[in-house]
């Protein structure tokens, strides 16, 4: 397949605007995941690429091939597309057996008997719902639909495929399976695929790259490491992998690092960046990233704690230092009222105080 | 083929013709069983002529032959019906084939009212009343004695008295309007004084129903024929009927041959053996009147002559098909509600 | 823009779909307008139509509106359709939603009996309803005996409403039942589970779902009400109550001296107006249809809902409704039709009869008028049920540009009272050229009573279809199906309830049919209706009765056995 | 509340055995949270509890109050249990605004207008939905009608809530933040929590205790600590942070300790344990726990990184000793063939091997 390139692509219900301006291009065999806050317009654009709703400007082709263009009012019909979609809603037809529901698509491009059972087979198989075959999907539980949904859209080997939050009421362990699987099939079968997601760890696991949407545009659009190493704003900063924001003022800004007093009167050196137009700052660190230290030195705070969670494989804890109230995680339990942390230089960014970071 | 030796010598070639022809198509406003003795004789003499007969209302009869007769789909070679004013219609504007039956002569002089229209039955509209609850004492015998009987007992009679509405029914008006036309302003004071005791109904089913039951304990000019059989039901003692002894009203039923008939002949046949002496018989044996003089009584219920005999000629209201009916509808129609209200 | 860059995609254009859109659009606009046509001409014609000599005029509306008395008229009017709406509407939502979806005890066989009354003609019906509650009829006489009076009076426009909303209740009642069945069952639970009782559950959360089935069974019941003639006829009559049919009866169709067909077609003009401002109003108060959605892609299970204690408190009142008003009816008419005499001054057992039995099946032309009625009937229904079915989902599943047009061309005939349109079509097979091939046949008969109750098949279907969400259809469409496979392999099973509420209110609709037939048909293709009208003319109901027996055996035998063949496994 | 009591429960559909003889004691106040993959019975438990499906034997009470009793044929109906119910697929009412959703249990309760819209307000804010009280649901995305129905259940303050999966569509900031305010507003209002989830880490994070379920029984009760560190089988320990199991034999069983030999043939101590009868266990250790080491000792494995997946905030590694493959997980990235690990004993468990553990 050629590249999938969505251009200034507009979506607008009556007075809403649900997407806006979006410009995403999806190189062959790439796999793409749309990550965002609920609402941000991810299912929206998903499905203006399906052809399921009409977008009010902007092109979207596949290489050459123009499936919508706003100005020419031009369409390709959803059904010329030879798209995989799994809707967040599954979408199973209600009416028919699970197998039905797999078949449909395969005799419609008027696949054999024997492949089609073979193929319903492979597909169910790895969704592992083999046994329920002949169930109707008012039988099967939440989770159960959503694999068969995921199912329908693969049988037909789609050289696109568009996945719309497809994993979230699967359990923990089987959507770590499903993930792998899921990249390893999208790998082996180059076929492209874009992903909506909310779980950034998933996403972070999966994606080739990440597209970080905010109430219908686009913030950033990079490698997994690049969207969470280098955000480029606090608001992905604070969405992917939950950062603290520490406020404070810049008092000296250098290439390669800058120096902020922070709100507890404390000051420490980070990575260089902007700042607002009076000297206005956030640090933004991530709790996974903030170390405990035994002695005071440059970038350490004493803090207090305030709130202990656990998490299984980590401890995370509510801190406070003075004004100063954000979340550190460590693998062990920590039972004494204070501890002294510490800011890595490499693991913090700047960004200029905004209304919206929270 | 056997014909009455009075039959013109070329009646063969209507004979011969028909044979040619593709049966006979009748609009009618009867029912199947009043058809089916006539049918049956007259299939008897002509066993080639298939008859068909579509049954429909009165009006309908005639709404539909007159928006078919332009086009070329096939329509009545014969109507029946006993619409009166669209028969002084037809009278007038001559649509109807200007043949004369041989059979006229035997006839009396209001079998054909207008050339081509000829009459088929006289059908008596009688007084019915429901004879549980109306004393032998009670139960009027005509027009003036119901009005007697209404005045002096209102509460018995109060919204009891049913008829056709001469306002809402082609029928109904033809009706009474013969009456009144021959009963004049005493009929009209009679009909002022019951009026508001009177609801009019339009159909003569109804009519029977409601009677049977007690909500209305009588009617007058109740269609006659929708009586008799009923009368010989198990529990027909319920009913009575009486021909009204200050007039009985007869309504023809008439019956035209279309200019431009598909089956001119064929139609020609039916007619002429309608009016024979053995059709009429069969008309009546199909539980209409027939008026024919020679039919014998004992093979049907009642013939014109019968009620006659009865009653007394005078006594007999012919509602035939006078143009008047047209021509002074709406007057009628208004100074009937005017009645009906009391005024 | 230049002209070229068009040819590209219009030469994709012309696709399946796009061909079904067109052709069911140019073919459902020809089979409507034939018949109304010729009406709408004769509104503005001063004599009838087939007269050479008739001039345009606009006299006929003068004529309509000078009429004295026509406020009152159309008080009435206004006043016994809305009744009957009101009536239908109440009862034929509350028996939906209790039989759909409760465990009512005897559900099953109540909601059967309860569908009786659209079995027969309202002429039937008034008959029923006076031996038993007229003013000497056997409910009448028995309160009389034991309560000392009847506080109910049908020679009234409140009577005649109540009557004909009774009559109509079950269309309400089969249009919301297919909605109920199928609307989701989880969104029940959530009410109970946040709080409410059985019923409050059903009134808060089924039944405004349902609106998209009571809306449009609400408009229809309108229109039946003002466009029906047996009822107000029979019943206001005798009382001298007029309605706008009873005078178009009286004054243009059966008037006492030659027919005024100008009148007939000006007021037609005018119940098409009405009736072009109803569909408008239908599709303003369905707006935003998405909140009416309840079959989604996520499954949820089929499910009654407990009624608990209210269990036999709700059966006793159903029970009651349905035998005072359907049963007692219908008991009426069975007993009438092998009776000589119905009436309380003879015990029925001295009058037991098998004549009028004998009077329908001696004669061959009412036999073969039976036969001719299940023929048009069965094979009537499903052509119509398949065309219904693709006009409502062109109108309403397609990105077709008419489409809306083209539900308002398809409602139109329900404006027309039956006699009206039977002019209508009359005229039409007879001057269209072509149609002289079918004249006579039952296939015309067909073809027209098929046009007559588009819109009543359209009721059963459109709101199931709104309630199907769109994500089943995308679903399918990315799966590579076009429009047409989408709508045939996955919404039509999807609406199997309502395709057999459409199909079975056809087959009652076409099988009782009198009006529209009796200028259409010609020996051989008799059917009930016509063959009854000949017996009424006979002034004893006897035989009407027992062919209405005939009627509603027929009718319910093929009802079950439908149900139990088509209906059986909704979800599979 | 007094406490919830759920005896012997059994809930068949036709030959389905969805739960089966289930027995949990809810204290009252308490959070607990049914945990299992999908398909194991948690809606299905859930619902008999809210009367909404029928249970096929055993008995649910509150106290004393009888809510169902499979012997006596007693049910009391759903809506005079008082309690919250967010559904798994919201059934939320199409037909009502958003605010009409919220407002007609207040209305069953027949409280006034004035505090009607407080509470509606409140509990809208809560889900950060207050813009959208009068749209319709269908004009809400996936996440949006999630939060839409958590605040619905919430409304009308019932001393009981049953939550099937009420964050499975919201984004992970949004989930963490709903989840804290869950917990906080449980303590609160004291209200008795039964949640259902298949995410291990809010399971862990949120809850009192845990019911882990798997087809249709229940496989352990207990806080997330036991739970998470003494799993009482592998279907456990598997289940919950996705163990390595490694397979061996059993070589000697101590009061606190056992020794095994490993499949690649090094032996490892292990906390004890039982062995399966050819003396045939599967070790079980938390990716996590696996230590990364510098020297050969007791306990380590030489292993070579066959696979490297970014998490964010660790890496995770798919590693190999001769026949045992298991993942490790590690907050720095290792750019070497191979390394030394160690299996720390305390974090290890060892378990009888079974056909079922994976
Ligand atoms: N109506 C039914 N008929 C037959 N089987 C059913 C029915 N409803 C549920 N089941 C089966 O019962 C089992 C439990 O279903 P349940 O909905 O309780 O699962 P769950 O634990 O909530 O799963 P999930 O996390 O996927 O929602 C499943 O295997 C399901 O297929
Ligand atoms: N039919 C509609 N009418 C009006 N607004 C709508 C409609 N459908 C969606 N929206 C709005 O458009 C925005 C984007 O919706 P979309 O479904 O794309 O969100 P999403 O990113 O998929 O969120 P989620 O993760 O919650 O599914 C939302 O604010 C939603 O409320
Ligand atoms: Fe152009
Ligand atoms: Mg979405
Ligand atoms: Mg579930």
């Amino acid at each position: 397949m050629a590249d999938l390139i969505l251009e200034n692509l507009t979506i607008k219900y009556g007075a809403v605007t649900a997407v806006d301006n979006l410009n995403i291009h999806v190189a062959s065999g790439e796999f793409l995941t749309l990550l965002g806050p609920s609402g941000c317009g991810k299912s929206t654009s998903l499905f203006a690429v399906a052809g399921l709703n009409h977008a009010t400007s902007g092109t979207i082709r596949i290489g050459d091939r123009v499936l919508f263009d706003g100005d020419a009012a031009h369409t390709v019909p959803p059904e010329k597309r030879n798209i995989g979609l799994v809707f967040q809603s599954y979408a199973l037809w209600p009416h028919k057996t699970v197998a039905e529901n797999l078949a449909f698509p395969l005799i419609l491009r008027k696949i054999g008997r024997a492949e089609r059972d073979e193929r319903i087979k492979d597909a169910l198989g790895l969704v592992e719902m083999l046994p329920y075959a002949d169930r109707y999907p008012f039988e099967l539980s939440g989770g159960q639909q959503q694999r068969v949904a995921l199912a329908r859209a693969l049988v037909y080997r789609p050289p696109l495929l568009l996945l719309d939050e497809p994993l979230s009421n699967l359990d923990a362990k089987l959507r770590e399976r499903a993930r792998v699987w899921l990249r390893e099939l999208q790998e082996r079968l180059s076929v492209t695929t874009i992903y909506v997601t909310h779980d950034q760890a998933e996403a972070l696991a999966v994606s080739d790259r990440i597209a970080v949407m905010s109430m219908g545009r686009m913030r950033q659009l990079g490698t997994p490491r690049e969207i969470y190493d280098h955000p480029a704003d606090s608001f992905v900063a604070d969405f992917i992998g939950s950062s603290n924001f520490l406020h404070g003022t810049l008092i000296e800004v250098g290439t390669d690092h800058a120096r902020v007093r922070l709100a507890d009167g404390r000051e420490v050196t980070t990575q260089s960046g902007p700042a607002g137009a009076d000297g206005a700052v956030v640090v933004a660190v991530r709790p996974e990233k903030i170390e405990l230290t035994d002695q005071e030195g440059p970038n350490t705070l004493r803090v207090s704690i305030e709130q202990r969670t656990y998490l299984g494989s980590v401890w995370q804890y509510a801190v406070r230092s003075g004004p100063l109230a954000f979340r550190i995680q460590t693998p062990s339990e920590l039972l004494q009222k204070e501890v002294l942390v510490r800011i890595p230089q490499e693991h913090s960014a700047v960004f200029p105080e905004q209304a919206s970071a929270s | 083929q056997e014909v009455p030796s009075y039959y013109p010598t070329d009646y063969s070639q209507i004979i011969e013709g028909s044979r040619s022809e593709s049966g006979l198509m009748i609009y009618s406003n009867m029912a199947d069983n009043n058809w089916q003795p006539l049918i049956e004789g007259f299939n008897a003499k002509y066993p080639w002529i298939k008859v068909e007969t579509v049954d429909l209302g009165s009006g309908t009869v005639h709404s539909r032959w007159e928006a078919e007769k332009g086009s070329s789909a096939r329509t009545a070679d014969l109507l029946v019906s006993g619409a009166n004013d669209r028969w002084a219609a037809y009278g007038q504007d001559g649509s109807m084939e200007d043949y004369k039956s041989p059979e006229a002569q035997h006839l009396p002089e209001f079998a054909q009212p207008y050339p081509g229209v000829n009459v088929l039955s006289t059908d008596p509209l009688v007084i019915t009343y429901n004879a549980a609850l109306l004393t032998e004492e009670q139960r009027p015998t005509g027009f003036a004695s119901l009005v007697e009987a209404a005045t002096a007992d209102p509460s018995a009679f109060e919204g009891k008295i049913t008829t056709y509405d001469a306002a809402r029914n082609s029928f109904g008006l033809a009706a009474w309007w013969s009456y009144m036309d021959k009963k004049g302003d005493a009929a009209w004071d009679g009909l002022r004084k019951i009026g508001p005791m009177i609801r009019g109904e339009t159909s003569g089913g109804p009519m029977n129903e409601k009677i049977a039951t007690g909500e209305y304990v009588m009617g007058i000019a109740v269609s006659g024929i929708t009586i008799f059989p009923r009368l010989e039901q198990p529990g027909g003692e319920i009913l009575g009927f009486a021909f009204p002894d200050d007039g009985t009203i007869m309504m023809m039923r008439g019956m035209g041959i279309p200019k431009g008939a598909a089956n001119p002949n064929s139609a020609k046949l039916f007619v002429d053996y309608a009016l024979s002496q053995e059709g009429q018989t069969q008309v009546g044996k199909g539980g209409l009147v027939p008026y024919r003089e020679d039919v014998a009584e004992d093979q049907v219920r009642y013939t014109f002559q019968k009620i006659s005999e009865q009653i007394g000629e005078d006594n007999m209201v012919i509602a035939g098909f006078d143009e008047r009916l047209i021509t002074e509808a709406q007057s009628f129609v208004d100074k009937w509600n005017e009645a009906i209200a009391g005024r | 823009m230049t002209d070229i860059s068009h040819t590209g995609s219009t030469g994709l254009g012309i696709d399946r779909s796009r061909a079904i859109y067109w052709g069911v659009a140019a073919l459902t606009t020809v089979l409507v307008i034939g018949p109304i046509a010729p009406i709408l001409f004769q509104a503005f014609l001063d004599k009838p139509l087939y007269d050479d000599s008739a001039a345009l005029t606009v006299g006929n509306f003068a004529r309509l509106f000078s009429e004295p008395g026509m406020i009152g008229i159309f008080f009435n009017t206004l006043y016994f359709g809305g009744l009957t709406m009101v009536v239908a509407q109440v009862f034929g939502v509350i028996m939906a939603v209790l039989v759909g979806r409760t465990n009512l005890p005897g559900r099953q066989w109540l909601g059967e009996i309860f569908i009786w009354p659209l079995f027969v003609s309202n002429l039937v019906i008034a008959f029923g309803w006076f031996t038993m509650y007229g003013p000497s009829g056997f409910v009448t006489l028995a309160a009389k005996t034991y309560l000392g009076g009847a506080p109910w009076n049908l020679y009234t426009v409140s009577g005649m409403g109540i009557v004909a909303g009774l009559s109509q209740a079950p269309l309400t009642y089969l249009m919301c039942l297919a909605a109920v069945t199928k609307a989701d069952p989880l969104l029940e639970d959530a009410a109970r589970s946040t709080g409410a009782g059985p019923f409050r559950a059903l009134l808060s959360v089924t039944i405004p779902m349902i609106r998209p089935a009571i809306i449009y069974s609400a408009v229809l019941n309108f229109v039946v009400g003002i466009e029906m003639l047996a009822i107000p006829l029979l019943f206001g009559g005798p009382s001298g109550i007029q309605t706008v049919t009873t005078f178009l009866y009286d004054a243009g169709i059966n008037a006492a001296v030659r027919p005024e067909y100008g009148l007939v077609g000006a007021a037609a003009v005018i119940l098409l107006m009405l009736v072009a401002f109803l569909v408008w109003l239908q599709g303003y108060l369905m707006k935003s249809s998405g909140r009416f959605v309840s079959v989604r892609g996520k499954a949820s299970r089929p499910s009654t809902l407990e009624l608990g204690a209210w269990r036999w408190p709700a059966f006793l009142f159903v029970f009651s409704f349905v035998f005072l008003t359907i049963i007692s009816i219908f008991g009426g008419i069975f007993l009438r039709s092998a009776v000589s005499f119905l009436t309380p001054l003879i015990p029925f057992w001295k009058v037991l009869t098998a004549a009028n039995f004998e009077l329908v099946l001696s004669s061959a032309s009412y036999v073969r008028s039976i036969i001719n009625s299940v023929v048009v009937a069965t094979v009537g229904a499903a052509i119509g049920t398949c065309l219904i079915l693709v006009i409502a989902l062109v109108s309403r599943r397609s990105d077709f540009r008419y489409s809306r047009a083209l539900e308002y061309v398809a409602l139109f005939p329900r404006a027309l009272p039956g006699i009206i349109a039977g002019l209508g079509f009359f005229y039409a097979v007879i001057w269209l050229p072509g149609a002289d091939l079918i004249r006579g046949t039952v296939a015309v008969l067909i073809l027209a009573f098929m046009i007559r109750y588009i819109p009543v098949g359209f009721g059963a279907i459109a709101p199931a279809l709104a309630q199907v969400g769109e994500e089943l259809d995308r679903g399918a469409r990315i799966s590579g199906a076009d429009w047409w496979t989408t709508v045939t392999r996955i919404i039509v099973p999807i609406l199997k309830p309502a395709l057999f509420s459409c199909y079975a209110l056809l087959f009652i609709h076409f099988f009782k049919e009198y009006v529209t037939a009796a200028f259409l048909y010609q020996p051989g293709s008799e059917i009930i209706g016509t063959t009854m009208l000949q017996l009424v003319a006979q002034g004893d109901n006897g035989p009407v009765s027992a062919l209405a027996t005939i009627q509603v055996i027929i009718t319910a035998a093929f009802v079950i056995l439908a149900r139990r063949v088509m209906g059986a496994k909704i979800y599979g």
